[in-house]
């Protein structure tokens, strides 16, 4: 691994270590869903749809004291260099298990009993870091279907890539680099919805990541904001 | 059993379209012979070797072309493969659900896959690498994103237009320079559906859902039938079928102005 | 291919190109079925079982209006040259599909709300044109069974080879020719049941066509009138 | 849970059943060791490189033969290998119903198999054709047409029947002319019910449905034993196993005699 | 096969003919379930544990005159040399429906309508003879989770080696032999409520092999009566 | 939905482990930070190339290690490599139901895949037999028999035990002699849960199943992070994740200990 990914205290895509890739949100994009968002990360494109509350069938699923939050993440079988089967792999199994913890921890479940919240995250184009960016426009989505929240989640990555804790990995990253470290907050609190970290990091360099992450997970919290103050009618992929 | 996945229209809205169609009138106040306006876009799909978002009214589409190395079938060694497939995600429309493809997306792909595999739009014989041994297989992913009637038309109008602009990734093979994928002419596809005996073309959502009968022709480039499906429960006279088979030769030929802009 | 699969108005199994194989229909052949039809025509052999009207299970698809018609195309693993792995295919789903909807066409289904119609569909050998071969053994098995029909459906294919539009394709000319369109009528009315069609027609070839297959499914609707008349009480594989 | 499929029988029929067993009377008037008439008719199918229509009463089952070309299992190089799987349609009986293999379709299958295997009935080691590569794989499809009882012995003899007068079909893959299926001397299969303490062979389909204690027992043309099966929750006597035996041993014959006609 | 599976009346492991595997039972062995049994027979290390009566789910599968007994037969992955892909295949199918059977006919399944009694017996290692070991630690497992029954069922299997009747076969046995007979039965009346065989003996043979299986099935008998006296409170795999 | 395995607890149950918490006890009288007793034996499987039998508390998972030969990963034609999968056999618990793996079955797999793979404990790069052809698959099954809390911690520790004292079986393949597994040094893994604002580490079933969010992280031999794993709906603070990950270091020490005796 001669390749050096960060030369001068530059990434190979000329950010900086702190430095998110570009971001586009857009709330309310699609006709037959209750809520929606089309979101761009770096080369990542995704869209997020929500579904409900509307009654959880079948019955026997029913909780009788709160709505149940069901997040899908899928990728489309054309998202990725291989095609990629159609169907969840155990990977995206586990994603949307914990990206439906994340939200729901969020999610005023308790004014909808007896209800099903679905989130369909819908992954067009994969570039890394799909899972914060689906839970990002899920969050938006959430909010444009009108569904009551403690706060609007936002998620985000940091990593250690040549010895350096970065930002929001991208895939050469994230493949040679040393570590990745996926964050969802909420972000009034600053509380912790989702982490998950695989690789090799010090405590140190952990605490200086996970500081980087919530400072990334602000400025997205920012462009979710505007978002829902200018719902577009059309978008473009 | 079959139409389960049918979207149930309550009585009252059944009444009214109706009573709409007996006047010749339509939902959207369409005319019987209108297409809802058509958008295309090309080339959205970073991954994809290529794509096509298309639009029908609120029907969203995206289709998406991967390219795999594979074995070709021992009844044709020259030719490259094609497999086509439809996905209805619960993201399009609150009737969806997930799991193995159902009867209605199985029959929407392969009508698709008619259409294009009988007007011979990709060129198949080009798409062998070493005879009888590797060839190019050609997928055509269809995602819906925005079910707002007509798929048959939408998805087949994403799969040739994404097919349009498809290159074949030698590069990430190591077997030469990428190449754009070798088509001929696209095959254009006109849906029909009937009901109380008033015949539209393009139905919207909710045409589909009180739909009788439902008939979908793939014309190509000389107006010529390539492929066709009559679908649903209900049925068609022979000057029906004969009547939509003309009125698709005329839409066929501005769709396809479209898809070669 | 310099094959020629017509010379001098003669198609290679003999038949002139508006003339159907031979074809044989026996009803009432099964003892379980409530209805049963066994059919040959050219080299296929088809079974056909109505049950029903029954009560729909479970409960939840039933239909408060009116009958569900499920017609199941199946193959026998043995029926064809390369052995087809047990279980539906794509294609086998696709034609359940078609032919469940062109049945239901035909029956009262309104008479018997939330109950199932049945219509199984067995091919033992198969040689070209199962499709519409099905279609016309399970209105025979419908009738035994004494579902009442508008009208007693049928099915014949025709199609485009040499250049020469002929009736009843053969393996060989579905294979080699240029064109199949089966087609499926109430032949009271001429409507059209089913239509399905690839290859290459001109508009003029698919009239002419079409034309035939109606004259074609004529003539089978003679043969099915006559088994219904002649019920045998065992039969021959 | 095992035995769902088990059709459910009234109680008055059930009372009525148990009478007449109380006599020694079966339904349908046949003596407790009689068999209904059993019909053979091989060659029916075409496509299959073997078949028989078997009919036992108003059972009906059709066995098809296919022959494929595949690997040799690690263990034994230079042997062909067989597998059996039955098709329980709804066609064939109201109770039956779509899916994947039930567990009694399974243990039918696997039951005739051991009879099959056991007896070498086919000579696997002659079904060699590239030691360690490949091998011929015999499938045999047993695909019940009407079910009035006793599948056990309808499916093995079809089984026997289908297998007696298939055929290599080396033109197929080029490597020949097409050769009889090396055979041996077939197994004859003999089940036997148990109800009300009331044992008879060839249980038609109201015997089978209340039965308490099911036993299959395979001879092969000594009257040796090559496999046996008791099944249901019921139980039988060491002596009423032997019996039954014994009883199957003359049967067997008898049937035998059908088999080489 | 110059192999001798048995010299001078002594088979490969040391054994006579008549002579059973090492074979060791605990019951009462897990925390969870409501039975429970550890068996060791010869290298077999088997675990089965019993829940229930407890109400059947979903409803529709409920009898209104009995408990539902529902055996499962699992084999671990690692339990054999080759690895064994997770989940039931047919030959597990199988033995799950004919064990089922079997301990159905001991139980007063008449005293709890509605309800299912589950039995899982998982073979964690398996060395020829698992589905004797399996319904012999699956008895046990019932007993101490307070099941009625008429009698406590056992199993045993006798075969047939280099033309020798013999009991218990090891794995080479079962493999290079002649035959093998497992047979379950009640123990006080000899009822035989499981048999299957497949191999080749004369009906002599089967007499004498059958013999020897019930004595070999008395034997283990007076073990599981043990094992139901001594409950220990943990075990060695 | 994803959570519907979780069992119920009742009210009482609920406000009771509610008010001893608000107390700062457990409800097996621990304190917050402290293991339930941990017993670990090896080479309990004969058939497994590896095997470990964990017990933490009346929790007991057994760990089975199978090595196959297979194709290695076209990126990396070097280096062996590993699958973990977890099952949950419904012998371990009332909860547990037959079928394809739970999303919660996934999820435990996973994590526990997580630690062994970024700390490198098995040596895949000494895995290749082959350079692009053959390379060892390690298959980590982790079968539970005894569910009573804190699945995530047992697992791991019998999937690191058991690959301890795995073997390589050449023998079988005929390719030389049985060898050891190369290792290097196992991660060990803590899981803390959160309910009514009290986080214990080593959750006992009534704490599993009252959890409101839990966290796992599996250490190295320095304490250094490789894998971490927030679950469930509720939520940590950041000095709650920092303080877990300090706590997690003493434990992590004290459990090395006992996989290195």
């Amino acid at each position: 691994m001669v390749k050096l990914l960060i030369k001068d205290g530059i990434r190979l895509d000329g950010r900086k270590p702190d430095e998110l890739r570009k971001i586009k949100i857009e709330a309310g994009v699609l006709h037959r869903a209750d809520g929606s968002c089309y979101l761009e990360w770096g080369e990542n494109k995704i869209l997020a749809a929500v579904y409900g509350p509307r009654e959880a069938l079948p019955r026997h699923i029913q909780d009788s004291t709160k709505a149940i939050v069901n997040a899908r993440y899928n990728m489309a079988s054309f998202s990725v260099e291989e095609r990629k089967r159609p169907g969840p792999d155990r990977r995206s199994i586990e994603i949307s298990k914990v990206t439906s913890e994340a939200l729901e921890g969020v999610i005023f479940t308790e004014l909808f009993p007896r209800t099903m919240i679905d989130v369909c995250i819908e992954v067009l184009n994969a570039e890394a870091g799909t899972r914060c960016a689906g839970i990002t426009a899920a969050a938006v989505a959430l909010a444009d279907a009108g569904i009551p929240m403690k706060d609007l989640p936002v998620a985000c990555a940091a990593g250690k890539v040549d010895g350096t804790v970065v930002l929001d990995l991208t895939s050469g990253e994230d493949k040679e680099g040393e570590a990745d470290l996926p964050v969802a907050i909420a972000p009034r609190t600053e509380e912790i919805l989702l982490m998950q970290m695989d690789g090799h990091m010090t405590y140190k360099e952990f605490e200086e990541a996970l500081e980087l992450a919530l400072k990334g997970c602000k400025k997205v919290h920012e462009l979710q904001r505007e978002a829902l103050l200018n719902k577009y009618k059309d978008f473009e992929v | 059993m079959w139409d389960t996945e049918v979207k149930r229209v309550s009585a009252v809205k059944r009444d009214y379209l109706a009573r709409l169609a007996k006047e010749g009138k339509r939902p959207d106040g369409r005319e019987a012979d209108e297409y809802r306006p058509i958008k295309i876009e090309k080339n959205v799909i970073k991954n994809a070797e290529g794509s096509a978002r298309v639009k029908i009214g609120d029907t969203m589409v995206l289709a998406g072309i991967k390219l795999e190395i594979g074995e070709p079938y021992p009844d044709s060694p020259n030719e490259g493969a094609m497999s086509t497939s439809a996905e209805l995600p619960p993201l399009a429309s609150p009737e969806f659900e997930y799991g193995p493809p159902t009867p209605s997306a199985i029959e929407l792909a392969r009508v698709v896959d008619r259409g294009i595999r009988e007007s011979k739009y990709i060129k198949l014989d080009k798409l062998c690498i070493e005879e009888g041994k590797e060839v190019w297989i050609v997928f055509i992913d269809l995602h819906v994103l925005d079910y707002d009637g007509n798929l048959f038309d939408a998805c087949s109008l994403a799969a040739s237009a994404a097919l349009q602009n498809a290159i074949i990734p030698n590069e990430r093979h190591d077997i030469g320079k990428n190449e754009s994928l070798p088509v001929g002419s696209p095959p254009v596809s006109c849906t029909f559906v009937k009901y109380e005996d008033f015949i539209v073309v393009d139905p919207c959502l909710e045409e589909d859902a009180i739909a009788q009968a439902r008939f979908t022709v793939a014309l190509d480039e000389n107006g010529d039938i390539r492929a066709m499906q009559k679908g649903l429960s209900g049925s068609f006279t022979v000057d029906e079928i004969k009547n939509n088979i003309n009125r698709a030769k005329i839409h066929a030929k501005n769709i396809r102005k479209l898809l070669e802009e």
